[in-house]
């Protein structure tokens, strides 16, 4: 438990996920997102999950990636909010 | 959506502390009396399974029909997407 | 996916770097006991490792890799390891997914719990690997609608 | 040797079919539906059997991995658990013989896929209803509904969208409950129910106890389309196939429903519940306010499927309004309320199917006396369920309410007796002006006269399963002594 | 005071993502936007899960090592709500994955995702 490192973390956690819900380009959203659940899978391993930590970079951060990238290819790429 | 913060910073405000050794879900015995999952765990996983890994044994074994049920979700997953988007071709048509 | 361009240098990193990611698929599922790892990991590693060439190649280079039609009974296959170990251990006895009841001759309650653990583990690997494909080819050929 | 597996092989015998039928559907597809029908008829069989035995022989825990419980994981075998069981395991066994024909109709091709999530939501569905830990619950409830959005997906074009406003909500309401599960994780330290029930005593003056409790009836209550948070289901259910509606309707929201009663009753207790906002009232006026809007928004449709919808929503009030209540003759109104609702939804979703087989569309402003002649056994049982569903006696639905009527007069609560009377009447509105339509001379001109129409019933695999539920209201409302008495012993005060 | 902080800090982060997880669902109109908010809000209720399972002092990560006795449960964090969150994220993916293949349906048959014109094409 290093609280300063996890504090800088949470930072990037909560600016991270607010770009990824307000950017108007939906590509951009989803590297935000990927972003996210990288800084997620951080702090996980900071908190001695490891586990989860490495769960959550596979699966979270890698396949949903890819899947989020799939779908907006498939779909439209702007968003209007 | 403020009530839900609300109900939560309320909730927190009562939790116990974080990282507290003391704390109910790691003490050794609850107060009825009964068995603590997460120590019993601890003790007992390399004794009852052979295995250095806790989480592998707790997933595995002492609750692996919630495994069995993730693995099922998975498969709920897969099974979803070949019958929303794929058609079978029949051969008769 | 749609019809992008394809570069060459993505398509020989990719080939290039799936194997490898592959074989640590396999390790991080039979290494599960010992360090952080196991089913859903391994067989997300081996599915990750499927979907680069996809992703970077496109699907007729996929198709020789592993076909469509092969992840379904994959899949049921999966189900099925998990299923039965905890079948025979319920038909032996004990109660479903009793592992201890498992009929291996020569071994002790604990490394039986061992080897069933061992033996799921390789179940939710394989269901893992071929769903996550699965889902892509689904996805990625679109919706045959009307 | 049966008896003490038993709780398990309920739960496995659709494991085991979801698994079959795509083994065999991949070789032949046709296979699916008779496969479906034989799992979904043995775990039915199962249930029954457990349910007599239960009587004879009492509670059965089953410990998973041969774990003592707050190591492992348990199935719990009670009385409430076994009727719903029982309830949810017959009424999908006849949904899906009548499946067969709506299936070649409305999804061709889809047949495999189809009723293995069929099995896999029905698995869901039993897991909820049987397991002792609060995890375990969250992960069959994820199966439960993950089949769920699919099968709604399938049907007319805005399906998808109605699913996926769904799943939207749906998923929200798991998240919010399974954070509830981590305060309650967090402050008891086991996720046992039996474990965690034994300590909530000493600690229910924890603010961290009472927001989890809300959460939980938050979340769980947006799969029980409890007031507020029901915007998802009339959509959901007049786009979806008919089969899927069928199949939903009468099962999704009561296992949600049940739910709601273990948690409150069993794990929290009333007292526990009640001591730091009266939670059961507040849960009661909802359920009133829904009663109504269900009610007169019904009045205000003129598509069948979509006016049941509506009138489901109605109908989980009553169930939760029973809930709320928390005295023996409330919850025995409920229970027989969540039987009878289960049959009646069943049967009139299955007739909704059959007109859409039929005559193409469910539009009841298109309905005119030329049916009374075409399907008379089809109209003959729609009576039977719509009668029932005002709730005239000696048919089923009559009883279920008088039972909610003494637990109000018991507790002395005219507001929602008042309710209750006014709801019946605004039920008898909105079936009676389609049975006046099939059964009066049509005051229109240029309609069809009855004595054109030649005899045009649907299928026998189709009329048989709505004519035995039909049969089932009239035995129900004729034995509904026995099994109130039955019930009231399940109460747990 | 500064010892309410230093327990309650990761409970008060975890509630802000919930909320920004929370807004996400309910007020964005674009079906992907509400998407990532759908999984914001499942990965926030994970981090909860962690946050609590930690313990203060010299706990080290769930494997077992022969330098510290299992004996003494406070050398090993808590194995239990990891457990758990493996189940709940691998649940989260396929969450998302039907989620995926609902936006593809209707995008195919709608040609858009944003919520008020889905709604104007109803009518």
């Amino acid at each position: 438990m290093i609280w300063e490192l996890e504090l800088v973390i949470y930072l990037f956690l909560a600016v991270s996920a607010i770009v990824a819900l307000e950017v108007r380009d939906l590509l951009v959203a989803v590297v935000m997102m990927t972003v996210f659940s990288f800084l997620m899978a951080l702090l996980f391993v900071a908190m001695g999950a490891i586990d989860v930590g490495f769960t959550e970079a596979v699966i979270g951060a890698g396949v949903t990636g890819i899947l989020f990238v799939l779908v907006v290819f498939q779909t439209s790429r702007k968003s209007n909010d | 959506m403020v009530l839900f913060a609300g109900i939560m910073i309320y909730a927190a405000s009562d939790l116990p502390y974080r990282g507290d050794p003391d704390n109910l879900m790691h003490a050794e015995e609850s107060i009825t009396g009964t068995t603590v999952m997460g120590n019993y765990f601890i003790k007992n996983a390399y004794r009852d399974a052979r295995t250095p890994n806790m989480v592998t044994v707790v997933l595995g074994d002492y609750r692996s029909i919630d495994t069995f049920g993730e693995q099922v979700v998975i498969y709920t997953a897969g099974l979803i997407t070949l019958l929303v988007l794929r058609r079978s071709r029949r051969r008769s048509e | 996916m749609r019809d992008q361009f394809q570069s060459p240098i993505v398509l020989l990193g990719a080939r290039l770097l799936s194997p490898y990611i592959m074989v640590f698929g396999w390790y991080v599922i039979f290494h599960g006991h010992y360090s952080p790892g196991g089913g859903f990991q391994g067989g997300a590693l081996l599915a990750a490792s499927l979907l680069l060439i996809r992703v970077a190649g496109g699907s007729k280079l996929a198709e020789l890799q592993i076909q469509e039609f092969a992840t379904t009974p994959l899949a049921v296959i999966g189900v099925v390891i998990y299923f039965a170990t905890g079948l025979v251990a319920m038909i032996m006895g004990g109660y479903f997914l009793d592992y201890a009841q498992l009929p291996i001759p020569g071994m002790e309650a604990d490394w039986l719990r061992y080897t069933g653990i061992l033996i799921i583990e390789v179940g939710i690997g394989l269901a893992v690997m071929a769903i996550l494909v699965m889902i892509y080819d689904n996805m990625a050929r679109g919706e045959d609608y009307g | 040797m049966i008896e003490s597996h038993l709780p398990a092989y309920i739960a496995l015998t659709f494991v085991l079919f979801s698994v079959l039928i795509p083994a065999f559907g991949l070789w032949r597809s046709e296979l699916s539906q008779p496969l479906a029908v034989i799992g979904s008829g043995i775990a039915a069989a199962f249930s029954v059997y457990g349910f007599l035995s239960y009587l004879n022989d009492g509670a059965l825990r089953y410990f998973f991995g041969g774990w003592e419980p707050p190591v492992g994981i348990e199935f719990v075998y009670d009385g409430l658990s076994g009727f719903f069981v029982m309830v949810i395991n017959v009424v999908a066994f006849f949904v899906l013989i009548h499946s067969h024909h709506i299936g070649k109709r409305e999804f061709p091709g889809k047949e495999m896929p189809y009723y293995a999530l069929a099995m896999l939501m029905m698995l869901g569905f039993n897991g909820m209803i049987l397991t002792g830990d609060l995890f375990n619950l969250y992960v069959f409830l994820e199966i439960a509904s993950l089949s769920g959005y699919a099968l709604i997906a399938i049907g007319e074009k805005p399906a998808p969208y109605a699913a996926f406003r769904y799943l939207i909500i749906g998923t929200a309401g798991g998240t919010l409950y399974l954070l509830g599960v981590g305060f309650m994780y967090t402050v008891t330290g086991t996720l046992n129910i039996i474990d965690m029930a034994a300590m909530l005593p000493e600690l229910y003056a924890n603010n961290a106890v009472f927001a989890a409790l809300i959460l939980m009836i938050v979340g769980i209550g947006v799969k029980a389309a409890l007031f507020p948070m029901h915007g998802w289901l009339p959509d959901s259910y007049t786009y979806a196939a008919s089969s899927s509606s069928a199949l939903i309707a009468p099962i999704g929201t009561k296992v949600a429903a049940y739910i709601l009663f273990r948690i409150i009753l069993w794990l929290f207790g009333i007292e526990i519940t009640d001591a730091v906002a009266p939670i059961t009232t507040i849960i009661g006026i909802f359920a009133a306010i829904g009663i109504l809007y269900g009610s007169i928004m019904a009045i205000a449709q003129s598509e069948l499927k979509r006016m049941l919808a509506y009138s489901s929503i109605s109908q989980i009030g009553y169930i939760i309004m029973g809930l709320s209540l928390a005295n023996p003759w409330g919850f025995a109104g409920a229970m027989l309320h969540v039987l009878n609702h289960a049959v009646m939804k069943a049967c009139l979703f299955m007739i909704s199917g059959q007109m859409r087989l039929k005559e193409g569309h469910s539009d009841i402003t298109k309905f005119d006396d030329s049916y009374r002649k075409k399907y008379p056994w089809t109209m003959a049982a729609f009576t039977i369920a719509a009668i029932s569903m005002i709730g005239l006696p000696p048919l089923a639905g009559f009883f279920s309410k008088w039972y909610l009527v003494l637990g109000t007069i018991d507790n002395s609560n005219w507001l929602f007796l008042a309710v209750i009377l006014i709801s019946s009447l605004l039920n008898a509105v909105y079936f009676f002006r389609i049975l006046e339509k099939v059964y009066m001379r049509n005051p229109f001109k240029g309609q069809k006269e009855a004595s054109d129409a030649t005899r045009d019933e649907s299928p026998l695999s189709m009329m048989i399963p709505t004519g035995i539920l039909a049969i089932g209201l009239i035995v129900i409302g004729f034995a509904n002594a026995v099994i109130v008495s039955v019930l009231l012993g399940i109460y747990p005060l | 005071m500064g010892d309410f902080f230093m327990g309650h800090y990761a409970y008060w982060f975890t509630i802000i993502l919930l909320c920004i997880g929370l807004y996400g669902i309910l007020f964005k109109k674009n079906l992907i936007k509400k998407t990532i908010g759908l999984a914001i809000l499942q990965i926030s209720v994970v981090l909860y899960f962690v946050s609590v399972a930690s313990k203060t002092g010299d706990a080290t990560v769930t494997v077992i090592d022969a330098n510290f006795p299992v004996d003494q449960v406070a050398n090993y964090l808590n194995p239990l709500p990891h457990t758990l969150m493996l189940t709940a994220i691998v649940v989260g993916v396929a969450t998302l994955g039907v989620a995926f293949t609902l936006l593809i349906a209707i995008y195919n048959r709608f040609n858009t995702l944003d919520e008020k014109e889905l709604i104007d094409k109803f009518q």
